[in-house]
């Protein structure tokens, strides 16, 4: 049987501002395949997948679906023609209902108009399938958590009843019980012969998911292969271009866990409640818990975005009244957002000035560091520009972290809210990111690291809170198991 | 003649450049200027040209105490201002001798659209005796007088006309051709054969101003001088400065003509910045302007579109409303000021601001000066 | 070699590049018209004249750059000039302490502008219409329709005179002089702290806020900033060509266009002080040329409106080409 | 029971107790004074100034929740006057062709700011100033003031009255309730909520931008050409002059008075019919009420100012995210 392939893209070339970012790149995807794009940030695995969305256009190279040669210039062409694609930025208007965002630009009518409801309904049995219960078609995306906005975008998706389904990182946002509603939707997908293409920076959902893997790095084709035929090690070599060690780095020697620098004691505002917490100097905390479970909102209270209403903060001993982010920053805290481009960077801007927007926008920082000590720490962060008048908005995701991190450091602080630091970014970033973590505690910051990534937190953090609804569910060990802290995060348990 | 004939009327049809300019509205209001008004020197505001008397018996009203409402365009200029400053005091003698019992006005900011509402207001209210209109516009007012006629209220038109001659009576100076004319034979006479004049004018598209520009025109066609050209400026110091210094770059400048006196000042300072010698220049009845005149001594003349006419449309509604006779078409007195009379104009006027008008007529009534100095 | 390359395609290429392009261009022009344009004196006379509206270029940047727009300028000049003729009512004596009133009514109209804009959460558009609106009508209630009083000459000295008889050049007018000053100022402040942090707000509020910048006090600020710039111009203006009842109308949406038209971008985050002032020489350039060309004056606007929109699509085009769509964020920071 | 836009309900309910609030102060205040707001010729007065800001505000609505703005439009009306008025001619048999023509030449005008807007972006405040421009050169330039006449027929169009609501208001709430349609039940009008929420969303999920906007500002110059027919009927004749009384900026104020965000996405033409009558009731207050004109200016900046303000307020508090521990938080302080 000579089946067509679903896709097949040969010699595609693409550059930005005269920068290759895609070199002769060749692709084929088979029906009913999974097939999973691989490479480290800024290898050009969204740009490729936006060519084919009809986003961008390519330079040069050519694009078949099911043996049909194509050329997009627009993405409802690449809709019309079976391409379906969940993007790897939120593709979602706030102001628009569940339902209205997943049928945007393909509304269903009614003798000329739009009928709402066979939208809505069709959109309930979307989520169904799904496997979703707990989320209303005529919701305001706006006011979903980041989880449920990923669902609202896979159901876009796959509401088109594509041959071809790209999927850019999917579950970058997703806890553990949704990404496995969604492994069983893609299983179902394969069944019924649609292709996948994914992308994905996770090696576990590479290796449990996928038929075949490509691999790009610095936009060029390394190798496509099936999953079978390779072992994670490998594949990290072959994406990386060097072997990456151990997973998590050593806790470095000469870290010493010493005086408490963060206590929360009786904590609590609108959405979490009852936090009581403590990180020492050189003390990595871990934040666990799923999605909703208020991890964040712990973050933004202690940094002053929704302070606690209840209870004391105290920083090194000192109680401190923290009701805006200012207060925060002059008594010595760090907040990492979970969200870089929205809450992070001022991407219209250079690397210097997003380095030094701390330090700019607080005096007393300011007076406590020299300016010119960024470019050190931006280099001992291994930054990747083409210098620091580059505008962020051009750097690769994993670069990005690193300026905002930079930016923090600069200010020196005590304490360091990290949340998600390492989302959306590649092996390579991500090993660093662990580094810098670990360096962090051990120059003697208090760290609290909040992170989706169950392996993280275990594999990071020296104690481990884990929270579920708003509330601290229970507390463990570094190096405690998936299942104790899922034990607690589900409610399963509490002590 | 009536306003029906203004030539507004037929220049609708027209297409060409000199679409503002008709030949006989020109050779009628430069011959008025030489005609001399019926009645009181000392009153020029009720002095009338050549009037035609008509009967308005119909609307005579017993017992005073009348309702007149005013629909005014703007007081966006300080012509408007000054003549609405004269108007208000008018108005209150009038009401001191019972005459006028209540005085409405609506102000339309130079909206047409705005100000046939106002008209429409007054009408549907059915509560004024009397309406006086001063247009915003002249062709676009036309059906809303209409309508103020026909529903039986003497109406009063002032300033720019309508093309209806349905109101009971139409007041205006000579008008734009004379006033224009005034300037232009006075550059002409006033300056050698090839001498080079620069026309400054604040709007395109305006009856009244273009009218100004079409006799001069049309006199300056007949001349030796040369127009350097002629510049929109929007009445605003600044750019009227700004022109007048470009154009001294470029050479000299013997001779300005303006549409209204806005900002002449201004460009005789840019004679003065750039060293040069002072141009003939015809301005208008400003008090800047004829400060400025007498200060520097030079050669100059005021043409003027006589403020004082702000008085005569309230003293024709209570004329009306007593049943006497007006003018069908109230053609006022318009005269400029020369060399000869500036002292006495400037003495007059001591106490006024800057941009108050030389014959506003106002000097007889009771609130004089301080309404008009402490506005 | 590589400089070179870079400053060519700043010039030519980015955004805001594409005045200095224009200016050239416009420039050009002027010359093959009327070389004596360049001699000393007509070029000082059409720096003196260009001066009220680089200054307020300058002061416009500010609030655009931070995401804002401030459409309450021109009647703030006018009032400014309308306030000042009738305080001082030629007296020569009262001209310090009328510029004093002055520079307090010019800075707390910026505040207010500001304060409504930031704390009430009123977009800027109609903050500072509505702020046009009033002073439009305050100042001639206060005034009775239309300016009284008269201006000093102390008052009138820096917009009307200058340094004399300097060789070849004749006079340096005081504006020319004002307007370098207020320039260097406005690309000097936009290299400090306070600078960088106005960028960073007109680009992303919310990372700005967390970042612990005072958002709203920057902005403010360059209201405030704009309000002062208004201040200037106004005494230049009326200065310049003493007080009419138009000083100042329309001004807002010409300084809006220079700004625009010096690859500033609307919103916020983009651009630098010295295109934005350049946009405001290009446009007084622009009305030079037409009257050197001698072009019908009804037609001049249908002239300048195709070459503002020309220039601002040039630019946009040059900004977009590499890249289409530039990464997007879900900020909610907007310019407002 | 159907369901208004997306989170607009608030919003609308709100501006539409603004408006019953400017209506009892205005109508207190004149009461006061010794008159009646709500008296016939008052109310027709009212109704009468909703007509022409009307149409103007409810195209510029639909531009503004696309997130372009067009300032234009008081030159395309003032165009759109004279080429009724010159097609007319007098003759009632032209008026087929004069109204087709006028909104071809509005609807061409719109096509061109949408063009610049969308393919060569240029900011809509530049472009839309730009093209404003242009038309002021060719006005200024063509027509030297007013030219054309209307037929007494079509002069009823400004000036007739069912009962005591004028027949051109009752057109500009039949194209309000038109529009209102179009936004809520057509793809091309829902669409415009995505343009404006996110341009590049929109793109992405497959919607022809460029359209969305071309067609916005198409009908945002149709709706200025018909603005341009009352000016024509209600003068008789057409003017160019029109352009000077910066009918957009009004136009722009009833929107945002409206409830529509500046910014695009937000908003619809229910609340901007809202706007409009509280800037045509306040005129009317004014009027009746004698203020001096520039007393006017004032206190209309001063209530656009404090009505957004108002509304700002009760946006930011709508954002806020939903309470977990709220009634917790009551307890506790
Ligand atoms: N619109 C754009 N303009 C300019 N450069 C761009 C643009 N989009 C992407 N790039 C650059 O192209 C390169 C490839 O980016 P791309 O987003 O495809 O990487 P990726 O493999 O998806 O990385 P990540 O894992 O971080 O998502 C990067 O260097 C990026 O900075
Ligand atoms: N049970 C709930 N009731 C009300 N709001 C909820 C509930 N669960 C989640 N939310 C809302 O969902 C959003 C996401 O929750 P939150 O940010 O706390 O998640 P998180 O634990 O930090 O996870 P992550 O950081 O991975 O997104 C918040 O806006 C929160 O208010
Ligand atoms: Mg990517
Ligand atoms: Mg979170």
């Amino acid at each position: 049987m000579t089946t067509q392939p679903a896709l097949s893209m040969r010699g595609i070339d693409k550059a930005f501002l005269g920068v290759p970012v895609l070199s002769s790149v060749d692709l084929t995807v088979e029906p009913g395949e999974v097939h999973v794009l691989v490479g480290e940030n800024g290898a050009g695995k969204s740009t490729l997948m936006k060519i084919l969305a009809g986003v961008h256009s390519a330079d040069a190279g050519t694009i078949e679906l099911g043996g049909r040669a194509v050329s997009f210039t627009h993405p409802a062409q690449a809709q019309n023609a079976g391409v379906a694609s969940v993007f790897q930025e939120f593709n979602l208007l706030p102001e628009l209902t569940v339902a209205e965002n997943v049928h945007l630009g393909r509304e269903p009518r009614r003798r000329g108009r739009i009928d709402r409801r066979a939208m809505n309904d069709a959109t309930a049995t979307g989520l169904a399938d799904l496997g979703v219960d707990d989320l209303s078609p005529t919701a305001k995306v706006g006011s979903l958590s980041v989880a449920h906005q990923q669902i609202t975008e896979i159901a876009k998706a796959l509401s088109q009843g594509a041959d071809l389904i790209c999927m850019d990182e999917p579950t970058a946002a997703l806890a553990d019980a949704e990404v496995a509603l969604l492994y069983r939707l893609i299983e179902r997908l394969r069944e019924r012969g649609v292709a996948v293409l994914y992308v994905s920076h996770r090696l576990r959902e590479i290796f449990d998911l996928c038929d075949r893997i490509t691999i790009l790095k610095d936009g060029r084709l390394v190798e496509s292969v099936a999953t079978t035929a390779i072992t994670p090690d490998q594949l990290v070599t072959k994406m990386v271009g060097r072997r990456i060690e151990a997973q998590f780095p050593p806790q470095s020697p000469d870290t010493a866990i010493a005086e408490v620098r963060l206590r929360i004691d009786g904590g609590g505002n609108d959405y979490v409640d009852g936090i009581d917490l403590e990180v020492r100097a050189g003390e990595i905390v871990g934040l666990a818990g799923l999605q909703g479970s208020g991890r964040t909102e712990i973050a933004e209270a202690v940094f002053g975005i929704t302070p606690f209403t209840r209870g004391t903060i105290a920083i090194d001993g000192r109680d401190v009244r923290i009701s805006r982010p200012r207060k925060a920053i002059a008594a010595g805290i760090a907040l990492v957002t979970e969200d870089r481009k929205a809450q992070g960077l001022a991407l219209r801007q250079s690397v210097k000035a997003n380095a030094r927007l701390v330090l700019d926008a607080n005096a007393r920082v300011h007076s406590r560091q020299r300016p010119t000590r960024i470019r050190g720490i931006l280099s001992s962060l291994d930054l990747v520009a083409r210098g620091d008048d580059q505008e962020v908005q051009f750097l690769s995701g994993g670069n990005q972290q690193k300026v905002v991190v930079a930016k923090w450091l600069a200010a020196e602080p005590g304490v360091i809210v990290l949340d998600e630091p390492t989302r959306g970014i590649d092996v390579g970033a991500k090993h660093k990111m662990y580094s810098v973590i670990r360096s962090l505690a051990a120059e003697g910051l208090a760290v609290l690291l909040i992170a989706s990534e169950l392996i993280e937190v275990i594999g990071l953090a020296d104690r481990i809170v884990v929270l579920h609804d708003g509330r601290i569910a229970g507390e463990l060990p570094g190096g405690a198991t998936e299942q104790e802290v899922m034990a607690y995060a589900t409610g399963r348990r509490s002590s | 003649d009536t306003p029906a004939e203004t030539p507004e009327a037929d220049a609708s049809t027209e297409k060409s450049g000199d679409e503002w300019f008709v030949q006989a509205e020109y050779d009628e209001q430069l011959a008025q200027r030489d005609i001399a008004p019926e009645g009181d020197p000392n009153t020029p505001w009720l002095q009338a040209i050549e009037p035609e008397w008509v009967d308005t018996t119909e609307f005579k009203r017993d017992g005073g105490g009348a309702t007149v409402c005013f629909s005014n365009a703007s007081v966006s200029n300080p012509w408007r201002v000054t003549g609405w400053i004269t108007m208000q005091e008018q108005v209150a003698v009038l009401k001191e001798a019972g005459e006028i019992g209540e005085f409405r006005s609506s102000d339309a900011g130079d909206d047409d659209d705005q100000q046939i509402s106002d008209i429409q207001a007054f009408v549907d209210s059915g509560e004024c005796d009397a309406l006086i209109i001063s247009p915003s516009t002249t062709a676009t007012l036309t059906p809303a007088v209409e309508t103020a006629c026909a529903s039986g209220i003497p109406v009063i038109v002032f300033d720019r006309g309508v093309n209806t001659d349905c109101a009971t009576t139409f007041i205006h100076p000579i008008g734009g051709y004379a006033y224009g004319a005034d300037a232009a034979e006075f550059l002409v006479e006033n300056l050698e054969p090839g001498s080079k004049v620069l026309a400054l004018r604040i709007l395109p598209g305006v009856d009244v101003l273009e009218h100004r520009w079409a006799a001069a025109q049309e006199i300056f066609g007949d001349s030796e001088l040369e127009i350097l050209g002629n510049e929109f400026t929007g009445g605003d110091a600044a750019e009227i400065k700004n022109i007048v210094t470009q154009y001294l770059q470029r050479g000299d400048v013997d001779g300005i003509w303006m549409d209204a006196g806005d900002g002449a000042v201004a460009a005789i300072e840019a004679f003065e910045d750039a060293g040069k010698p002072y141009p003939v220049m015809a301005g208008e009845d400003e008090l800047s302007f004829l400060r400025k005149w007498e200060e520097t001594g030079m050669t100059a003349i005021a043409p003027v579109y006589s403020n004082f006419q702000w008085r005569t449309p309230v003293l024709a509604a209570t004329m009306i409303l007593k049943g006497e006779q007006v003018p069908s078409e109230w053609v006022l007195p318009q005269e400029p000021i020369t060399d000869a009379d500036l002292a006495d104009y400037l003495e007059r006027n001591a106490d006024m601001p800057s941009l108050h008008y030389a014959k506003f007529g106002g000097e007889d009534l009771p609130g004089f000066p301080d309404a008009w100095r402490d506005r | 070699m590589t400089r070179v390359r870079r400053l060519g395609a700043a010039l030519l290429g980015g955004g805001t590049g594409t005045v200095f392009l224009l200016l050239v261009l416009i420039f050009a022009g002027i010359l093959a018209m009327n070389p004596a344009f360049f001699e000393g004196p007509s070029l000082m006379a059409f720096l003196k004249q260009a001066a009220p509206l680089v200054i307020l270029a300058a002061g416009q940047y500010f609030v655009i750059v931070s995401g804002n727009f401030d459409l309450s300028v021109g009647a703030l000049v006018g009032a400014q000039v309308v306030i000042a003729a009738r305080l001082i009512d030629g007296e020569e004596s009262r001209t310090l302490p009328v510029l004093l009133v002055m520079l307090a009514f010019g800075l707390a109209v910026g505040l207010v502008n500001g304060l409504i804009t930031t704390v009430l959460k009123v977009q800027s558009f109609i903050t500072t219409l509505g702020m046009l609106l009033v002073l439009y009508g305050a100042i001639r209630l206060w005034t009775g329709g239309a300016p009284t009083g008269s201006l000093s000459e102390a008052f009138r000295t820096p917009g009307r005179l200058g340094i004399e008889n300097v060789p070849l050049i004749g006079q340096i007018p005081w504006a020319l002089l004002i307007m370098l000053a207020v320039g260097a100022g406005a690309i000097l402040l936009m290299r400090t702290r306070f600078g960088r942090v106005l960028l960073a707000s007109g680009d992303n509020e919310l990372a700005a806020k967390l970042s612990g910048a005072r958002v709203d006090a920057v902005r403010t600020s360059a209201f405030v900033l704009s309000g002062l710039s208004a201040t200037i111009a106004g005494i230049l203006i009326g200065g310049f060509a003493g007080v009419s009842a138009q000083v100042g109308e329309g001004l807002e949406f010409t300084v809006i266009t220079a700004v625009v038209l010096g690859g500033v971008v609307l919103g916020g985050g983009r651009g630098t002080a010295l295109a934005a002032m350049a946009g405001a020489l290009a446009i007084e350039a622009l009305f030079t040329l037409f009257n050197q060309m001698a072009l019908p004056a009804t037609l001049r606007p249908t002239v300048q409106g195709v070459i503002i929109i020309a220039a601002v699509a040039y630019a946009a085009r040059q900004r977009s080409r590499p890249g289409a769509a530039a990464p997007k964020s879900t900020a909610t920071a907007t310019p407002s | 029971m159907k369901r208004l836009n997306p989170g607009n309900f608030g919003t609308t309910a709100l501006i539409y107790l603004a408006l019953a609030a400017v209506l009892a102060v205005g109508g207190i205040a004149v009461a006061m004074d010794g008159g009646n707001l709500f008296a016939t010729a008052n109310l027709v007065d009212m109704l009468t100034r909703t007509s022409l800001t009307g149409f103007l505000a409810i195209g510029m609505t639909l531009v503004i929740l696309c997130r372009s703005l067009d300032l234009s439009v008081g030159y395309v009306a003032a165009l759109s006057s004279l080429v009724a008025a010159t097609t007319m001619d007098g003759r009632a048999a032209n008026l087929p062709l004069a109204v087709g023509l006028v909104l071809l030449v509005s609807g061409l005008i719109g096509a061109a700011n949408g063009a610049i807007v969308a393919f060569l972006k240029v900011n809509p405040f530049i472009a839309t100033l730009g093209t404003g421009l242009i038309l002021k050169g060719y006005l200024d330039t063509e027509y030297k003031g007013p030219a054309g006449d209307v037929p007494a027929v079509f002069q009823q169009f400004g000036y007739t009255r069912i009962a005591f609501i004028p027949v051109s208001a009752i057109v500009m709430l039949a194209v309000a309730a038109a529009a209102i349609w179009f936004l809520r039940s057509t793809r091309t009008g829902h669409h415009m909520y995505a343009v404006g929420g996110d341009v590049d969303v929109a793109r992405m999920s497959g919607i022809r931008t460029t359209r969305v906007l071309l067609t916005a500002h198409v009908l945002c110059g149709m709706c200025a050409g018909l603005a341009g027919l009352l000016l024509a009927a209600r003068f008789g004749t057409g003017s160019a002059e029109a352009y000077t009384n910066l009918y957009e900026l009004d136009a722009i104020a009833a929107v945002v008075l409206g409830g529509t965000l500046l910014l695009g996405g937000k908003g619809g033409v229910a609340g901007t019919v809202a706007g409009v009558a509280i800037l045509a009731v306040l005129d009317t207050v004014f009027n009746v009420m004698q203020i001096d004109p520039f007393a006017k200016d004032v206190l209309r900046g001063a209530v656009i100012i404090a009505a957004v303000a108002l509304y700002a307020r009760r946006q930011l508090d709508r954002t806020a995210r939903r309470p977990r521990f709220a009634a917790l938080e009551g307890r506790a302080s």
